[in-house]
């Protein structure tokens, strides 16, 4: 099992904050046109992958009971 | 009394500096963020932040090494709030003290643009019309590459 | 409430940042000058800022205005202490706001340079070997031409 | 009668924070090199003047009335 977390118009658009899913042998870019095709609306290919609280890359491959959140474009400050 | 943190309540500048006040530092530079009314000409009514809040705190601490590589002297701390906020008021309160004045501006300047690059905090502005999550501070495209800019990764 | 001031008692920083604070600003910088321990491993007891004070407070107003042409969309406001100050008081504070962040800092680090440059202030710093009125702050030789620096005369 | 307003180095040197004078017909650098022989030790060629709280070049007159000030270089920040 993995954790999914959303975030900010990728939240809104899913209805969902986290989506827990089968999983932990995938990279981050499968797991990303995963819910790219689960969910066509949501704005994932904007979104950078972090797994486990830190950035990666999409070919990060990940492990089970990992947390991987999608951060679309930062506005703080 | 941690230097790097999120908070869904006011944030007292003045907190924030008597982080970093010391014997050594000469000067401290404070950076306010606050909520202002117009953008282009649209009225923004009100704001809410929405944050990863452990991922981007972490972030934040990330951002004070970074400030200590790049400038050993100076100090850093770094208040972010989070949730519903009003027209003038305090997003962020950035302040780096330093035994010397440009390091302290530099180093604080340049917190406020990594803020903008690598912490997990997202803005939903509420105009009049309508309401947006802003997702492109810095007024270029989102990841134009596909990758993160420059540092993101470099944990 | 004047935004440009002498004064011998303790500076609120949170006061002066108040006196700029607008619902058109989305930045505020503040600058913090505090009395540092260590100049060059000579170890400072205390100090003492004497002032001309009419004219001092004329030179904070003018330096208002000239960040005023200069950045039209910034406001500033300037405290500074005068008498003894002991470690880690805090001198001077500057605050400047504006709707645009780069502005807020540019004009701040503008206005500390000019009040180095035109206000009559004077330290004198009591080290544990003796005391110095210090003249040469900016590291330039004084008035190396007979003339003051460009700026001073343009009333 | 004019008013010289003495500060920081000057002011200790001479012992005194202001000077009453006849005057109020001669250049800033009249009464400079008047002073400088008045008081050879106190450091006034590294002051500038200034006139009733305004800098003023060293060629300009003074009136009756006037309060000038030798301002060292400054220190404050």
């Amino acid at each position: 099992m993995i954790k999914v977390l959303l975030f900010a118009a990728v939240r809104e658009f899913i209805g969902k904050d986290m989506i827990e899913m089968e999983g932990g042998s995938q990279t981050v870019l499968q797991l990303r046109e995963q819910l790219e095709k689960d969910y066509p609306e949501a704005p994932f290919s904007h979104a950078m992958a972090a797994v486990n609280e830190s950035f990666v890359p999409d070919d990060y491959e990940i492990k089970p009971g990992d947390t991987v959140a999608f951060i679309p474009p930062v506005s703080g400050g | 009394m941690k230097n790097f943190l999120l908070t869904e309540n006011p944030i007292s500048a003045e907190e924030v500096i008597q982080k970093v006040a010391r014997r050594e530092a000469g000067a401290v530079t404070v950076f306010i963020g606050t909520v202002r009314e117009l953008t282009n000409g649209k009225r923004t009514l009100y704001l809410e932040y929405e944050a990863y809040k452990p991922m981007a705190e972490k972030m934040l601490e990330k951002i004070g090494e970074e400030v200590k590589e790049k400038w050993p002297e100076a100090e850093a701390a770094i208040t972010h709030r989070t949730g519903k906020l009003d027209i003038s008021d305090t997003a962020v309160v950035i302040a780096v003290s330093s035994p010397h004045r440009k390091t302290a501006y530099e180093a604080n300047e340049y917190a406020i643009e990594r803020i903008k690059e690598i912490v997990p905090i997202w803005k939903k502005e509420f105009w009049e019309d309508g309401s947006k999550w802003i997702g492109d501070q810095r007024e270029t495209a989102a990841y134009p590459d596909g990758r993160p800019p420059e540092g993101m990764l470099d944990q």
